[in-house]
């Protein structure tokens, strides 16, 4: 028995979901719900308690083995290229893990609740087991090409879940979109590795980091763009498919045509911050190249931005969210940019707890609701449904930075680490402005979902709290979302700043560590704290004013700003764009140009062209057969004469001409 | 060891043998004809397991040859041989043999006998061509398996199915007239039609064939090839052939005989004709390129679900010869792995779409619909096959695929990146028809009422969903194969690689690591003297890595 | 002047006495031998014994009667060749003049003359018994033609091909003549040493006319032009006759003239690349567009007799440039060899499935063939197989080893375009191979016998295990056909 | 200006003339005829060479036999005046001037040979006939045998083809 | 004393006369007696060349291309008879049944 028996068999934690999406996708069709439940909350539960016994482990562990790699078997070997089934765990990855793990059981439990009376219940949660085997790959993996398996994995589960209505066909479109536009990532995702095993010959981490320390590369300057610039700029493009950024966003908000519980664990807690994941896993690169960072960063920040004004305006309380959730993502990468890669994941970490959360309320509310999701059909729900308005005021205060909930201290960092850079100041007001925004059409979504008198009719809609089954899991996020904070707390409030220190072998020693030691900075912290704390309060006054004080406000408004207000209300017109700039000319080009002109047309067209040519000369020939004797006579004269003249008049010695050597 | 010391032999003549078994029992008797012809093709895939047992798995040369002489005047022998680039072909034959004899059970009525006679016939052509080592045999079956398959296609086939069928064979004959100029022009050289013979004397020099000659004997042999694989502006045969051909049909076609192309590609045209292989290495891997995007954007508007599939093929047969034409380890390996690859997930949608086809008796994507819902396990089938098909990992298509990019952008980025867009496309038109015949609610009447699989069909589904993950987690156990027989390949070329890398960029110590070590750092450059070889003015030198600047 | 002939030039000389001995003797019993069934016997004995006899020729080898004629392996070649044919198509007859009730001993005596007429072609060694030999096919072969005297269609036959046949004939003899006034003499080898200067270019006219004389009976394109009518005109039998006896033994002739009078290489190369190229697209464009099947395969052999100058052209371009051309005679032995098996197996097949009076020629009377008369479609698309030049049938190696010998000869250009003329063949080849097996039965489809008689499956049989048989294992006929002094052996 | 010169010439273009008429004679039977004048001169030149063996079978077998063939079969069928249909193209267009062309071709060839050897007229010089024999039955006896049996052909051919038989 | 050349290009022009006379007549019989008549020419050419040469063996074949010619003009009038017999016309331009 070794000192740590998971870590040895690390594959167990993400085989355990796979058995259970098997055993549920082949033979759960006859099963009760009860049975399907049994299999996959139990292989994710099983799953998770692996991981909390793992991490146990790998606290253990002497810092020499860190980060702790197991390979498994190779899988891809072709001349020096090799790829293994190789799993390794290190800070970064406990986080992940325990994120996905844990959100993900919770998700699990609660769709039990959410799901129960829907058909293809098993499928359903066999998707769901499915992804968490390949978001588990993902986090997981020692190497790119394994991390590539578990990131077009969650695109497949994805896929699948977002398609799980697949009767309604805005379902399947939605799914497709999301498949595609991945892969229009995983282009350059691909490309990205391709030019890293060039230049590196491997793709596993460890090796590939060796080499890069090894072979001293010198940081590459702003507007370089050497092969480290080109690399990192190549895998973002992967990440800003998977993480929807700009300008590759699009499918995401479509994607809340799945179920509520696949938006909250997958198209917010955990699959689309794989791309955050990837940039800080490959930070070593990242951190190369200032260009690759710029583009991050600046990607990052519009992103929060455009995606947070276009959330100012919708009316599906799913797509409010959605577009919220591309805007924190954005957040994420800005922190990234900055180079507060300790920042970024820490804000992964407590966006999963509260934008779960957020979704799971939602979907609460819509279960109550009995399936409607437009805010302007609602109203006066605080009362109705306490728990769940409790619940979700937590996420909304969260989201909206008010310490000192979770997401107060991770936004922080972000905006600290944007001001500190040098140039740095743009993306921080950007960003300030932003979180303004949140504040603002979160308690948007509060005040006209909760607060206000009941815009639907009471008779049909006889609203309902939910299940325990649902409602545990808010709880458990509820807490999450208030403590989950102080694990980064810095000491300026108090804290430890334990999570900095926690990545820092990962990262370096964290940008706030040293920051602390002199006086300036801590003033300076101050102010941004409380500007940041300023401006989520106007934007909770703004919300409340507008929505509660002087309903009529907003359409005033919208009327005043007209434009304005239609181009947010249709996301700015860029799914449009696309279908008219991409969508339609390819299709057509393929059907009119490719297929039927040079397939049909040109190159058939030869052919049979040649053919019938062929043909008309054999009729030709046919008709020198007159049947007339006296022209075959006249024939034989002529062939006489042409063999004459050929062997008479014909230049020189000829057996040479008409040959090839 | 399995019938002594003559397995290729039995491999090739058995299913022969059984033809003419068959050819004995009385026509009328159709469960007596399907159960023989199905007990002789599995007979045949377990004895073609026999080869997994030969010999050091990939050892360089022929891990098992068998001699005799045939013909004194010209010196024609009869000379087989199995090394890890066919070996897995011979395989696949075998298998989709078995998996195509199951699949017309039920669908082929009339003229059963024919039919399987003409399969069984098709197969030992097949394995003949993969087999043999002396050119002579080589075309001997590649002509004789032309008639098999035509006549598969000519009776067995739907409306237009005589047009398909000639236009079939003159496509072919076309090319393989011209190949047999070919060889017997390298036999004027060479004085033998021996292929290992005929390596060994290029290789030492003993033969120096002129440039002209050698660009003359590459194209006679390539066209023949290309029309077979078939590369783009020759591919026109192959849409037609498929929609007519019966399922069992275009699951050789698609599944076995396009590989014949690739095949002859690796076993002919590189190793023979080196320095005019480089010569064509540009141009070839254009055409395999714009094969790629062209076939996937054509088959993303096709309207007929069996048309799709096929021009798909020429998109993923694209990606096989730009692997060939890289003159990479990693890419070769990848061809010969995509070969395998959508040889199982092509052959697969082949028999799903026949599936569809027995039970609807149209192609017609928008006569289907919805019909997820009254055949769930079908959809699920296809969805597995689909995703393997547009290079999903852990499933076959993707690791093939990716060897493929990885090792072609080693040496070309350019191509590699313009490649990599088919991996795009192959998504967008492989779920867009799958949502338009699986999503939705079901439109149609007929429809409604569609009995899911069979349990035979389940069986054969079943079978190859299991190969198709295989292969995609275990794919070492092939590779491992391949690889020695890959890099054989690939050192018959690289002397004359050295050289014309030496003369192109002047810089020898480059060149000679190009050729000797396959170390990454070097892999870079030593494509850099292939590219300047191929056009000097190539763009993007820029992210060639540091280590070579 | 020389003394009288001796036995030993009897015995080389056997096969031609047997062959016209026993029609002779055919006409002479006629009259008492009542049924069809002895008389068929007694010739089918009379060309076997014959064939037969080639052996005495061989075991007699050398010059016979004072250097007229030769008998060497060559010959021996064709004579056995010319014999298995002449036994086949009597075969092959038997019922068919029964079905057409038309006189058989006539008929087979007429065969054995043509044969016997072929067979001094193949051995002659001087010119003047060459054009007796050549008469004496000719004429038996007019009357062949015309032998359906009620069918207007054989009897227009008969007339083209007389008219013609002679008016070809004439140029022959004139060329004879002309050739005996620049060299004094009509034996082959003496002209070795060609003219006395200032007569050459007589002998080059002569040889022309000689060459125009053998092409228009080899049926060579623009000589061609008589070939589709009267075979299809003429009863099938003989048109089976036709096209593998008269071809085989004009191409021994020329051959035998090219290697004997090294003159005539000289100038004669790109006559037959011309020939050549001309014929193989007459003949394969022709035969495109046509309907009725006999004549379809009339225009085959055609392009197979452009095929075939394609090694002549080879011969020409060795023997210039000093290379042993071995090999490219061989091609044509073979090739003819091949192409008279495939010819008469099909031509066979089309004169049984005709039915009386010849009613069903065309392509449509032979769809779905391969339901009706499952073993005569197999054959019949073996054989068209074999005029494709597919592998392992006799008709692959044959096109394998004209397509070597114009390699060798580095005429790659005329490969091609030989390569090219495979194609458009295959696709009328492939035709009818569609129509018998993938189209339907016409609803009052031709009436077919169901079971073939005997003579003719016998004549089946052998055609087509002798296709794939020397598609197989072709060793012993090359071992044979490849000795080092092929002409003028067995000294 | 010898006697042979102009008795050769006067033959020749009687001949010729012959010929001419063969070709412009509407009238089978006067083609016929005009044709045996041809073979007499022919006769007559051979006379002139001193071939008289040849100039005799030349007129008994060919004016004498074949001839007579021709004007009996041609009362048999009492052939008209042909009629002038002109179906073919090629024959009426390009059947003449190709003709010339290729007699001009051949006879040019045959002018440009050296071929300068004189006819002696004198018989006297050997004595043919004897010798003729003697070649016929030595040296190409072979072909004569064969002759023989052409012959037999012939008639055979000529029984088979034109006997009435109604069946 | 005259020249054999004389007599050979008399030959040759009474050869083209007949292959002049093959493509201009109508009449079977009369085609036929042209093809005669370029056997003459035939004839003429070979006593010119034997009696050039002082060899008799051209006045040999003489004979043989005479007996040849008889022959064929029994076959030759056979035919023609068949022909008259089974269409009642000797003209050879109406004899086009076979074509194409």
């Amino acid at each position: 028995m070794t000192a740590h028996p998971i870590l040895d068999s690390l594959w167990i934690i993400p085989l355990l979901p796979l058995l259970g999406s098997a055993t549920n996708g082949l033979f759960g069709k006859n099963w009760p719900n009860a049975t399907v439940n049994t299999v996959a909350v139990g292989s994710t539960g099983l799953s998770f308690l692996a991981a909390l016994e793992a991490v146990r482990e790998f606290f253990q562990l002497p810092a020499d083995q860190i980060p702790f790699v197991k390979a498994f078997f190779t899988w891809i070997e072709a001349g020096k290229f090799r790829a293994g089934f190789d799993l390794q765990i290190d800070q970064l990855t406990v986080v992940m893990l325990l994120v996905v793990t844990g959100v993900g059981w919770l998700i699990h439990i609660y769709s039990t609740g959410y799901m129960a009376h829907e058909g293809g219940y098993y499928r359903f949660f066999s998707y769901l087991n499915l992804f968490m085997f390949f978001m588990l790959i993902l986090v997981l993996a020692a190497n790119y090409v394994l991390l590539f398996v578990g990131w077009e994995g969650v695109g497949l589960s994805s896929y699948l879940l977002i398609g799980f209505y697949f009767l309604k066909k805005s379902a399947s479109d939605a799914g497709k979109k999301a498949f595609i536009v991945n892969r229009i990532g995983d282009f350059g995702f691909m490309l990205g590795m391709f030019l890293l095993f060039r230049t590196f010959g491997t793709l596993d981490f460890q090796t590939l980091f060796h080499n890069v320390a090894q072979q001293g590369w010198h940081r590459e300057p702003w507007g370089v763009f050497g092969t480290m610039t080109i690399a990192c700029l190549l895998l973002f493009m992967g990440a800003t498919g998977k993480s929807a950024q700009l300008p590759l966003y699009v499918w995401l908000p479509d994607a809340m045509e799945g179920p509520t519980p696949v938006s909250a664990l997958i198209h917010a807690a955990t699959m689309v911050t794989a791309g955050v994941y990837v940039v800080a896993r490959s930070h070593v690169l990242f951190s190369l190249s200032e260009t690759a960072l710029a583009v991050v960063a600046v990607v990052g920040c519009a992103t929060a931005f455009f995606a947070a004004t276009i959330g100012l305006v919708q009316t599906d309380i799913k797509r409010v969210l959605a577009y919220s959730t591309v805007s924190q993502l954005g957040y994420m990468f800005l922190a990234c940019g900055v180079g507060a890669f300790s920042a970024g994941i820490f804000h992964l970490m407590t966006h999963a707890f509260f934008k779960a959360l957020l979704f799971l309320a939602a979907g609460s509310v819509i279960h109550a609701m009995g399936g409607e999701q437009d805010m302007r059909r609602m109203g006066g729900l605080s009362g109705k449904i306490k728990y769940t308005y409790g619940t979700m005021l937590i996420a909304t205060l969260a989201i909206a930075g008010i310490p000192p909930l979770a997401g107060f201290f991770s936004k922080d960092a972000i905006l600290l680490g944007a001001f500190k850079m040098e140039g740095g100041h743009p993306l921080y007001a950007v960003g300030l402005l932003t979180a303004l925004l949140t504040s603002f059409y979160m308690f948007r979504l509060i005040f006209l979902t909760f607060h206000g008198k009941a815009r639907y009719d009471e008779h049909h809609v006889h609203v309902h709290e939910s299940p325990w089954s649902m409602l545990g899991p808010l709880a458990a996020l509820a807490a999450l979302s208030v403590i989950g904070g102080w694990v980064a707390a810095p000491a300026l409030w108090g804290g430890t700043d334990f999570f900095a220190k926690f990545l820092a072998p990962i990262f370096g020693s964290g940008e706030g560590a040293e920051a602390l030691s002199e006086m300036a900075a801590r003033n300076l912290e101050w102010t941004l704290a409380g500007v940041a704390i300023a401006s989520a309060l106007i934007g909770l006054v703004l919300a409340w004013w507008m929505y509660l004080v002087r309903p009529d406000q907003p359409g005033k408004l919208a009327k005043s700003l007209r434009p304005a207000y239609k181009t947010l209300l249709n996301k700015y017109w860029v799914d449009e764009l696309y279908a008219a700039a991409v969508v339609k000319p390819l299709l057509w080009i393929s059907r009119q140009v490719l297929w039927q002109g040079v397939d049909v047309g040109i190159i058939d067209g030869t052919v049979n062209g040649i053919a019938h040519g062929t043909a008309g000369v054999g009729d030709g020939v046919r008709y020198a057969q007159s049947g007339n004797t006296r022209s075959y006579a006249v024939w034989v004269v002529i062939g006489a004469i042409v063999i004459l003249s050929i062997i008479f008049f014909w230049p020189g010695s000829h057996a040479t001409m008409g040959m090839v050597r | 060891m399995l019938a002594g010391g003559h397995l290729l032999s039995v491999l090739v003549f058995f299913p022969a043998v059984g033809a003419l078994a068959l050819l004995i029992l009385r026509g009328d008797d159709q469960v007596w004809l399907r159960r023989l012809a199905m007990t002789v093709a599995t007979a045949e895939f377990i004895l073609s397991l026999g080869l997994l047992w030969q010999g050091p798995a990939g050892a360089s040369g022929y891990q098992r040859e068998e001699f005799a002489r045939w013909i004194v005047q010209p010196p024609i022998s009869y000379h087989l041989g199995v090394d890890g680039i066919s070996l897995f072909l011979v395989i696949l034959t075998t298998f989709l043999t078995a998996i195509s004899v199951l699949a017309s059970w039920k669908s082929i009525e009339h003229r059963v006998k024919e039919f399987f006679v003409m399969l069984l016939m098709l197969e030992a052509g097949v394995i003949g061509v993969f087999l043999s080592l002396d050119m002579f045999l080589f075309f001997v079956f590649w002509e004789v398996m032309l008639i098999p398959m035509a006549f598969l296609i000519g009776i067995w086939g739907h409306e237009r199915r005589v047009y398909a069928a000639v236009k079939f064979v003159l496509y072919t004959m076309t090319g393989s007239i011209l190949m047999l100029v070919g060889i017997i022009w390298l036999y004027d050289k060479t004085g033998t039609f021996d292929l290992p013979a005929i390596h060994g004397m290029l290789q030492s020099g003993a033969i120096v064939l002129s440039p002209q000659a050698e660009m003359l004997l590459f194209l006679a042999f390539f066209l023949a090839f290309a029309i077979k694989v078939p590369l783009f502006p020759l591919h026109t045969w192959l849409p037609d052939a498929h929609v007519e051909a019966p399922t069992a049909g275009s699951v050789m076609l698609a599944g076995v005989l396009l590989k014949l192309g690739t095949y002859g590609m690796m076993r002919f045209c590189l190793p023979l004709f080196p320095d005019a292989a480089h010569r064509f290495a540009a141009p070839v891997a254009m055409l395999a390129i714009i094969g790629i995007i062209y076939g996937a954007l054509v088959a993303l508007v096709q309207p007929n679900l069996k048309k799709l599939v096929a021009y798909s093929s020429v998109s993923h047969l694209g990606f096989v010869v730009l692997g060939i034409f890289a003159f990479q380890q990693i890419s070769m390996q990848g061809a010969v792995y995509q070969m395998l690859a959508h040889g199982i997930s092509t052959g697969a949608l082949f028999l799903l779409v026949g599936m569809l086809y027995d039970r609807r008796h149209t192609f017609e994507i928008s006569e289907y619909g919805g019909l997820a819902t009254p055949m769930p396990k079908l959809a699920a089938f296809f969805l597995f096959i689909a995703l393997s098909s547009l290079g999903l990992p852990l499933l076959n298509g993707f690791v093939g695929e990716y060897l493929i990019l990885l090792g072609t952008y080693l040496a070309h980025w350019q191509w590699s990146a313009w490649a990599a867009t088919g991996v795009i496309l192959s998504a967008c038109y492989l779920l867009w028809s799958y949502q338009r015949v699986f999503f939705g609610e079901v439109t149609r009447e007929k429809n409604k009422s569609l009995p899911d699989v069979s349990r035979r069909e389940q069986w054969i589904l079943a079978t190859l969903s299991v190969v198709v993950l295989w292969m995609g987690i275990g794919s070492t156990y092939i590779t491992r194969r391949t690889e020695a027989s890959v890099g054989h390949v690939k050192a018959q070329m690289s002397r004359d690689w050295a050289r014309e890398a030496l003369r192109s960029t002047g810089t020898p110590a480059c060149a000679a690591e190009a050729v000797t070590s396959l170390n990454p750092r070097e892999q870079g450059c030593a494509p850099r003297a292939l590219r300047a070889m191929v056009d000097p003015a190539q763009p993007g030198m820029a992210v060639l890595p540091k280590g070579m600047r | 002047m020389n003394g009288f002939p001796t036995t030993a030039d009897i015995y080389r000389v056997l096969p031609e006495l047997l062959w016209c001995g026993f029609g002779t003797l055919l006409m002479v019993l006629q009259p008492f031998v009542k049924g069809r069934k002895a008389l068929t016997t007694f010739a089918f004995a009379g060309a076997a014994l014959g064939t037969a006899a080639t052996f005495s020729t061989g075991v007699h080898g050398g010059a016979g009667f004072y250097g007229l004629i030769q008998s060497d392996a060559f010959s021996v070649f064709f004579h056995l060749l010319i014999g298995g044919v002449a036994c086949l198509v009597v075969l092959a007859a038997a019922p068919y003049l029964e079905r057409e009730r038309l006189e058989s001993a006539e008929f087979y005596a007429l065969v054995l003359f043509a044969a016997a007429g072929m067979g001094v072609l193949a051995s002659a060694q001087e010119l003047l018994t060459a054009f007796v030999g050549l008469e004496m096919s000719s004429i038996s072969s007019y009357i062949l033609a015309g032998y359906r005297r009620t069918s207007l269609k054989s009897s227009e036959s008969a007339m083209k091909y007389f008219l013609l046949g002679s008016f070809a004939t004439a140029f022959f003899l004139y060329g004879i003549a002309l050739v005996y006034g620049a060299t004094g003499t009509t034996v082959l080898e003496k002209m070795a040493g060609g003219a006395p200067n200032g007569q050459a270019i007589l002998l080059k006219l002569g040889l022309s006319l000689v060459l125009i004389g053998i092409g228009f009976k080899a049926a060579v394109a623009p000589f061609q032009v008589w070939t589709p009518d009267v075979y299809e005109g003429a009863p099938t039998p003989v048109t089976a006759l036709f096209s593998a006896g008269p071809k085989a033994a004009a191409f021994a002739l020329l051959l035998r003239i090219f290697v004997t009078v090294p003159a005539a290489t000289e100038f004669w190369f790109w006559a037959f690349w011309a020939l050549a190229v001309l014929t193989m697209f007459a003949g394969n464009l022709g035969a495109l567009a046509q309907s009725n099947v006999k004549r379809l395969l009339a225009y085959s052999s055609i392009a197979h007799a452009g095929y075939i100058l394609v090694a002549f052209a080879a011969v020409t371009a060795m023997t210039q440039s000093g290379g042993g051309a071995g090999p490219a005679y061989a091609a044509v032995l073979f090739y003819l060899l091949g192409y008279a098996l495939v010819k008469l197996g099909a031509f066979t097949i089309v004169s049984q499935l005709g039915g009386a009076g010849e009613k069903y020629l065309s392509l449509d009377d032979y769809a779905g063939l391969s339901q009706r008369q499952p073993f005569a479609a197999a054959a019949l698309s073996l054989f068209l197989l074999s005029l494709l030049g597919l592998p392992v049938t006799a008709g692959f190696f044959g096109k394998l080893y004209i397509f070597k010998a114009a390699v060798n000869s580095h005429l790659i250009w005329l490969a091609v375009l030989m390569a090219i003329n495979s194609v458009i063949g295959a696709y009328y080849y492939l035709r009818v191979i569609v129509v018998m097996y993938m189209r339907e039965p016409a609803a009052e489809g031709a009436p077919m016998p169901m079971r073939l008689p005997l003579p003719v499956s016998a004549v089946l049989v052998v055609t087509a295990i002798g296709t794939i048989y020397f598609g197989l294992f072709p060793n012993q006929v090359l071992n044979f056909i490849l000795k080092p002094n092929l002409l003028g052996a067995l000294r | 200006m010898t006697p042979q010169l102009i008795l050769f010439i006067v033959l020749a273009a009687l001949s010729v003339v012959g010929a001419l008429s063969l070709i412009l004679q509407k009238h089978p039977i006067h083609s016929a005829l005009s044709l045996i004048v041809v073979m007499v001169a022919l006769a007559g030149l051979y006379l002139l060479m001193g071939a008289e063996f040849v100039a005799a079978v030349q007129i008994i077998v060919y004016g004498g036999a074949i001839m007579v063939l021709f004007v009996f079969v041609i009362m048999l069928l009492n052939a008209g005046a042909e009629e002038y249909t002109n179906f073919s193209k090629l024959a009426g267009f390009a059947g003449v001037p190709l003709g010339i062309a290729l007699t001009g071709f051949i006879a040019a060839a045959i002018a440009r040979s050296a071929g300068t050897a004189q006819v002696s007229g004198s018989a006297a010089v050997l004595a043919p006939t004897r010798t003729i024999s003697e070649m016929i039955f030595k040296d190409f006896v072979y072909p004569f045998e064969l002759t023989s049996f052409l012959i037999l052909v012939a008639i055979m051919g000529a029984i088979v083809l034109a006997a009435h038989k109604e069946e | 004393m005259v020249p054999v050349n004389y007599y050979v290009i008399l030959s040759a022009v009474l050869f083209g006369l007949g292959v002049i006379a093959f493509v201009v007549k109508r009449n079977i019989i009369s085609i036929f007696m042209s093809i005669e008549l370029m056997l003459n020419a035939v004839n003429l050419a070979f006593v010119a060349f034997s009696q050039g040469m002082g060899k008799l063996d051209g006045q040999v074949f003489v004979l043989f291309v005479i007996v040849v010619a008889a022959a064929e003009a029994a076959v030759g009038l056979g035919i023609i008879i068949l022909i008259a017999r089974n269409r009642q016309s000797l003209n050879v331009e109406r004899v086009d049944l076979l074509k194409l």
